[in-house]
């Protein structure tokens, strides 16, 4: 097998962020939109963490423990908002929740 | 003579200058914020202020008039331009000449007595508004201190864009004290009329600053002068000068109110007596006039009158003539007093306009002094009577002696009566004219004034002190009762600024208060049953400060008595305020001051004569013989109703095309774009589904689009090594 | 564990170089085979200690009736050999409208999480072939102690998983009550466990030991961080039981209230492995305390030889052995500790267990690592700094 | 020497972080989507012990997998149905949302490929910095001291900052799940509509 080098890791990091925005694009369910947006963070921490390994500077790697946090601020705040949602329209489709329909 | 006069810094008490305006400025901040609902602290603080203003301004007069000093001045940088700009920096500054700082003990010490009379006038006139209480006295309080901050200011003012700013501002307070009882509909008619009719004025004054200002190259008082004193300065054409100095004169023209734009000076006696006595008699409408005195040198380059000079003569000379004719006819006191302080200003303007810059300035000294006795005196009067109307005064010398003693000295001022105040400044101007070159006419003119003058106040003070007191009768009605307003014909909207009857009626008011409570309504004090006691004397806070002006009334004149006269005494005036490129010293005349003398008393015979006896006989007989033009005179000339038919009815016409154009063209205009982005719009909402994933769709199409661009326009931007190493290295 | 199997092996057949894989399989096979027996001797302990507190005798008749004669503790050997044959033995029942995937998942992924977990842990250490101590584990990983409470949340994964996949509401209310519990009580148990971190200046378990060895302030008692670090200790404790969903705080599996909680559904094989998997994680978590409170597999002032020689018989690897008998006779101190609270509490109303660990422990967590703070500060500066 | 990651475990991870993603954008069941999540977290965190970054390994798995998606979990068991199939969950934009995304990746893929990136040997890591000897260079493979001094000495304001940050959203989070008794209930008409 041929070595793996920091290209490996960044198409692998372009694949999960890709389809970390097809399922924000497309779930309807609010909390899967959420699941996708996770996929997301995790694509870029990826190419944080390989940057950081390959090209020697620890930077990247605190980059990513920045981004982790930001991450669970982001899922707490996203969940309360779906929890929200639930309680006002008693389901969380987001295809649904068009309030803002101009 | 015309060496360079450098500004000094300002030192000695004079480095206290800015304590003057500052003082009344933290009166109004105080009485606003803090003192509002204890009407007598308001007032103490107002009095208060204005007395260490005063003493300061004494300190800085005494100063002046003890040291020969130059004109000294300081200055901040206020607007700095661009570092190449020729205009260069605009100031703020204080500037303190001879002229200045007698206006600032003028102003201070009138505005005191004013102040003072104002604790006790005011509280009568809260009385007839139960709604109104201790936070009325404050709001007057605080706006007289706003409206002598202002002035102060206008007085010290540097350059002259800084005298714009204070010069709205006394008209902005103004406006407010006109209005002070702004639920009156005619008070808030009358300070609407007076800010509307000056800024016609003032949008002259203003462009003439911009010309004279942009063309110099400067603002500032001391240098305009001095560019003046060769004469034309290079690079200007006399014509340019005096186009702008006719603007500036626009300014002095609706300040002070001179003809044409004088119309708003008598409704402005719908505010309380002070307010008419101090800003409408003493300090405020002689801004213009001392703004003329300011930028003599712009009037009369190198020393001889321009055009512009002319043209300011004239204007005084047919506005003194013309109030004074009006002043004839009226039945209203305060109206009277309004009327004859146009015409006063008239005779100022006029000896500004021949040079006499001394005299000038001098008349409005003393008539500050006289002119705001007189005003007191009405207020003293009308609080006695209950009425503004002199038919339901008289006999009041028995019931008010002091009120009437002072009124007297004010009356025989204004008349000119040797060797009172009134005689020697207008006197001096007489003089002045009819040395001028070619000013015979205008001589003619005021010296007919003048006459006019000694008449109407003989008449004013026989209807209002002597003779019965008529004040439990009814007034007969052929001689009393206001004039009814001029009907326009239908087309003509009753354009309420423009409005040309202000004479205040019982039907505007009562129509116009349906919403006020009972207790309110019949604001006018004329209105208030008075039953049928005798009037008595006012207050000593009221006496007081008017027996104080009588004084000066008095013996203010034998501070400018010419030289020619031989009372032995020094004309410490002339020797105060002169200008540098005043030429000579005039001439002095016998022949003026003797016709005047004799002008003075043949009035004030006449006026007896008619009066002292019966007056509604005096008045009768008064109208017969001028039944001519009586009715034109009862119109004031028919210039209101001029300006209500020739401007609203301009207007009126443009406003029509304008509306066809607005409706035609703009409209159309304007709501055809509306409606292409209207429906752009509509289009566009179809894409505003309100469901945030499609909005993430797009954001990520124009992501996709965007990369593409850049990709096609530079096909290396994302590979290249520049861009991954600026990408990685440029946080560190 | 690799450096030492090496060299066993090496020692033992006189230089044979072992393949890469072959201490990864016998770890595997050791923590399973250990995991198994330990399991069936803690649940016969459980029932004993149980009979003893509540005055009975608990199982006696299956084994050897001479040994049950001799004593309540000698009696009842096979009860659980027996139990777990039968449990194996029974219908592997996966009800009709399960979630068919998350069913089959959750009692792998449980015992995956009991299984991985033992891999840091250090059980021993030995100086047998280089001077310094070789410690003793599976990998003696850089971030032992976080890859150990990472690990744990694995459990709530599959408790979650099995109760939504049983779809029932017992099932899936006692997997949600379950989730909560261990992730609430997750937080104070770190926090208290940060308090050794602190004072060793390493995540690593093996050092953890090493350094509670060394004494604190020149102390060896001291140095155990049970002392230091007594607030953490005891914290610990009480979130260790919540973990592992014990009583008093077996809430999950409230009879009473929810049947048998997320594993209402499950039978037999699967069932068993829940219940292997909970008897392992609670001798984990008696394992850990034992690692980081209480000293490991040392004893103050007390350093076993690598090997001993009797004369007749020469034991290799002394130390290693010694170590182990320290450990495992802590480990089972604590054991038998959380068994007398287990019998001796009253259960808690879920609402006061939120509440207890939420607004009691976790303060107490932080105060803890205050002082671990302080007193790390005074190690560093007046008796030098720490192995880690 | 550039670090040379064991292609087989890569190749293994990768499958997995793949194939879970995949699961997550397109299961059927929102759990089983949620657990997929979970093996991706898992898969990438093995990526990170690859990579040797220990600590961050163990950080995704205990923050990511153990809070975040656990709490994702019960958000899904908070709201919704136990088993129902999200059937019609798959429906909104797919078609066009699949062509951008390859187009996303085509780009990606054509950016990061084609670059030169400027590897560097595997050798100084990082300067770490101790009271007694200040900034050394580190070792080869990131450690937790290192990655501490790092966290704690050049970012000291961004991680108080992340701290400020996880508070204000955990109080915001507070204060917008709570039932608050003042809002006006639901619209009627979406109560009939729920499943």
């Amino acid at each position: 097998m041929s070595p793996i080098g920091l290209n490996h890791f960044l198409a692998l990091g372009a694949v999960l962020f890709c389809l970390g925005t097809y399922g924000v694009l497309t779930r309807r369910n609010a909390i899967a939109v959420l699941l996708s947006l996770e996929l997301m963070f995790n694509a870029v921490n990826l190419n944080l963490v390989a940057f950081a390994r390959f090209m020697p500077n620890l930077d990247g790697v605190v980059l990513a423990v920045f981004v982790i946090a930001v991450a669970a601020a982001e899922a707490t705040v996203g969940v309360a908002l779906v929890l929200s949602i639930y309680r006002n329209f008693r389901h969380i489709d987001l295809d649904q929740v068009d309030t803002m329909k101009g | 003579m015309h060496e360079q006069v450098a500004a000094a810094a300002l030192e000695g008490a004079a480095a206290n200058v800015w304590l003057v305006p500052l003082l009344p400025f933290l009166a109004f901040l105080i009485i606003s914020f803090l003192t509002r609902p204890w009407g007598r602290v308001s007032a103490a603080v107002s009095i208060l202020a204005l007395t260490g203003s005063l003493g300061v301004s004494a300190q800085v007069f005494w100063q002046r008039f003890t040291q020969d000093a130059p004109p000294m001045q300081v200055a901040v940088p206020w607007i700095t331009l661009a570092p190449d700009h020729p205009l260069g920096t605009i100031e703020l500054g204080l500037l303190v000449d001879n002229l200045s700082a007698m206006m600032l003990l003028m102003v201070c010490f009138v505005g005191l007595c004013i102040q003072i009379y104002s604790t006790a006038y005011i509280q009568t006139e809260i009385a007839h508004f139960p709604t109104q209480g201790s936070a009325s006295m404050s709001r007057f309080f605080g706006w007289m201190s706003l409206f002598t901050f202002s002035m102060l200011g206008l007085v010290l003012s540097h350059n002259l864009l800084e005298i714009y700013i204070f010069w709205e501002l006394v008209g902005l307070c103004s406006y407010l004290l006109i209005g002070f009882w702004y639920f009156k509909h005619s008070a808030a008619e009358a300070g609407k009329k007076a800010f509307v009719v000056t800024r016609f004025g003032d949008l002259g004054f203003l462009m003439g600053i911009l010309m004279l200002g942009v063309a110099l190259k400067g603002f500032d008082f001391l240098g305009l002068s001095q560019k003046f004193t060769q004469g034309i300065p290079e690079g200007l054409t006399a014509g340019f000068v005096a186009l702008a100095a006719v603007l500036i004169f626009c300014g002095a023209i609706g300040k002070s109110a001179q003809f044409p734009l004088h119309v708003w000076l008598p409704d402005a006696m719908e505010g309380p007596t002070p307010v008419s006595a101090l800003i409408h008699a003493a300090t405020m409408v002689a801004a213009g006039v001392y703004l003329v005195a300011r930028l003599f040198p712009v009037f009369h380059p190198a020393g001889h009158a321009g055009e512009a000079a002319l043209l300011v003569a004239w204007i005084g000379g047919i506005t003194a003539f013309l109030a004074a004719t009006i002043a004839v006819v009226q039945n209203d006191i305060k109206r009277v007093l309004a009327y004859s302080t146009i015409s006063q200003l008239g005779f100022m303007m006029a000896g500004l306009g021949v040079g006499a810059y001394t005299a000038g300035s001098f008349h409005l000294i003393t008539h500050a002094f006289f002119k705001s006795l007189l005003f007191l005196g009405s207020g003293a009067v009308i609080v006695a009577c209950h009425s503004n109307d002199l038919w339901r005064m008289g006999g009041l010398r028995r019931h008010m002696p002091f009120t009437w003693f002072a009124f007297l000295m004010g009356c025989l001022a204004l008349a000119g009566v040797p060797p009172l105040a009134g005689f020697w400044s207008k006197d001096e101007i007489l003089g002045y004219v009819y040395a001028a070159p070619g000013g015979m006419a205008l001589f003619l003119v005021l010296t007919f004034s003048a006459f006019l003058t000694a008449f109407y106040v003989t008449r004013m003070y026989f209807l209002a002190f002597e003779g019965p007191y008529r004040g439990a009768e009814k007034a007969p009605a052929d001689l009393a009762g206001p004039v009814p307003p001029l009907s326009l014909p239908a087309p003509f909207p009753t354009s309420q600024a423009l409005d040309v009857a202000p004479e205040w009626t019982e039907e505007m008011a009562t129509s116009s208060q349906e919403d006020l409570p009972a207790a309110c309504r019949g604001a006018g004090m004329e209105h208030v049953p008075h039953g049928l006691h005798a009037p008595k004397e006012v207050s000593p806070w009221m006496w007081g400060p008017l027996l104080v002006l009588a004084l000066f009334a008095v013996f203010l004149g034998f501070a400018g008595v010419p030289t020619g006269v031989g009372l032995g005494l020094p004309n410490f005036f002339e020797g105060f305020i002169h200008l540098s490129g005043e030429g000579h010293p005039h001439e002095f005349h016998w022949t003026p001051m003797l016709l005047s003398v004799v002008v003075a008393l043949a009035g004030i015979a006449l006026g007896a004569g008619l009066f002292a006896g019966n007056p509604e006989r005096g008045e009768r007989r008064l109208r017969s013989g001028l039944r001519l033009v009586w009715p034109f005179l009862q119109q004031k000339w028919y210039l209101d109703h001029l300006w209500a038919r020739a401007l609203a009815g301009t207007m009126y016409a443009g406003a029509l095309t304008m509306a066809w154009i607005e409706a035609n063209l703009v409209d159309r205009a304007v709501f055809g774009l509306a409606g292409s982005v209207r429906s752009w719009g509509d289009w566009l909402r179809s894409e505003h589904t309100g469901k945030v994933q499609h909005y993430a769709l797009m954001l990520l199409l124009a992501l996709v689009l965007l990369a593409v661009g850049i990709g096609m326009v530079e096909p290396g931007f994302f590979t290249s090594r520049q861009f991954v190493i600026n990408l990685l290295e440029g946080g560190r | 564990m690799e450096p030492i199997f090496e060299q066993f092996i090496r020692d033992l057949t006189g230089g044979f170089q072992v393949p890469f894989w072959a201490p990864m399989l016998v770890s595997l096979g050791l923590v399973l085979a250990f995991i198994a027996l330990n399991a069936m001797f803690m649940i016969w302990l459980e029932r004993k200690i149980c009979g003893r507190i509540q005055r009975r005798m608990g199982p006696m008749l299956t084994g050897p009736k001479a040994w049950a004669r001799f004593s309540m503790w000698t009696g009842g050997w096979f009860q659980t050999p027996c139990d777990s044959v039968k449990l194996l033995l029974k219908e592997d029942i996966i009800p009709a409208q399960v979630d068919r995937f998350g069913f089959m998942l959750a009692p792998v992924l449980v015992f995956m999480a009991a299984l991985a977990v033992y891999v840091p842990l250090p059980i021993s250490s030995t100086s047998h072939a280089q001077p310094g101590p070789i410690v003793v584990a599976v990998a003696d990983l850089d971030i032992g102690l976080l890859y150990v409470v990472a690990i744990t949340t694995l459990t709530i994964l599959a408790i979650l998983t099995a109760g939504w996949a049983s779809n029932n509401k017992y099932s899936l209310l006692g997997g949600m009550r379950a989730g909560v519990q261990i992730l609430s009580y997750e937080i104070p148990m770190l926090f208290a466990l940060m308090g050794p971190m602190v004072l060793a200046g390493s995540l690593s378990l093996g050092d953890l030991v090493l350094v509670q060895h060394a004494g604190l302030f020149g102390v060896p008692l001291l140095g155990w961080f049970l002392v230091p670090s007594f607030l953490g200790a005891v914290v610990y404790l009480i979130c260790a039981v919540a973990e592992t969903n014990r009583p008093p705080f077996d809430m999950p599996e409230a009879e009473q209230e929810l049947v048998a909680g997320f594993s209402t559904e499950y039978t037999a094989m699967r069932f068993a492995m829940f219940y292997l998997a909970e008897f392992s994680n609670t001798f984990v978590v008696c394992m850990i305390f034992t690692a980081v409170f209480l000293g490991g597999w040392t004893l103050p002032g007390f350093t076993p030889p690598s090997s001993v020689n009797l004369g007749f018989f020469s034991l290799p690897y002394f130390d290693l052995l010694a170590g182990m008998a320290i450990f495992f006779a802590k480990a089972y101190a604590v054991v038998l500790l959380l068994m007398w609270i287990r019998w001796t509490f009253p259960r808690l109303r879920p609402d006061h267990l939120m509440t207890f660990g939420w607004k009691f422990l976790l303060p107490l967590s932080f105060v803890n690592l205050l002082i671990c703070i302080v007193l790390a500060a005074i190690q560093q500066i007046y008796f030098g700094g720490n192995p880690g | 020497m550039i670090y040379d990651p064991n292609p087989v475990a890569f190749w293994l991870l990768a499958a997995m972080v793949a194939g879970c993603a995949l699961a997550v954008v397109r299961a059927r069941k929102l759990f089983h989507a949620g657990l997929a999540l979970v093996g991706t977290l898992f898969a990438v965190a093995g990526l990170y012990g690859l990579l040797q970054v220990w600590f961050l390994a163990a950080v995704q798995v205990l923050v990511y997998a153990g809070a975040i998606a656990i709490m994702l979990l019960f958000a899904i068991m908070l709201t919704h149905h136990m088993m129902t199939p999200d059937l019609k969950s798959l429906t909104t934009q797919p078609w066009t949302a699949a062509a951008l995304c390859l187009m996303l990746l085509a780009i990606l893929l054509g950016a990061t490929l084609t670059s030169t990136w400027q590897t560097a040997p595997d050798t100084t890591l990082s300067p770490t910095w101790t009271p007694k000897s200040g900034f050394q260079v580190a070792e080869a493979v990131p450690s937790i001291k290192a990655l501490g001094f790092r966290l704690l000495d050049p970012f000291t304001l961004p991680f108080e900052m992340v701290s400020v940050l996880i508070l204000v959203s955990m109080i915001g989070a507070l204060v917008v799940a709570r039932k608050n008794p003042a809002l006006p209930k639901a619209p009627e008409g979406r109560e009939e509509e729920a499943p």
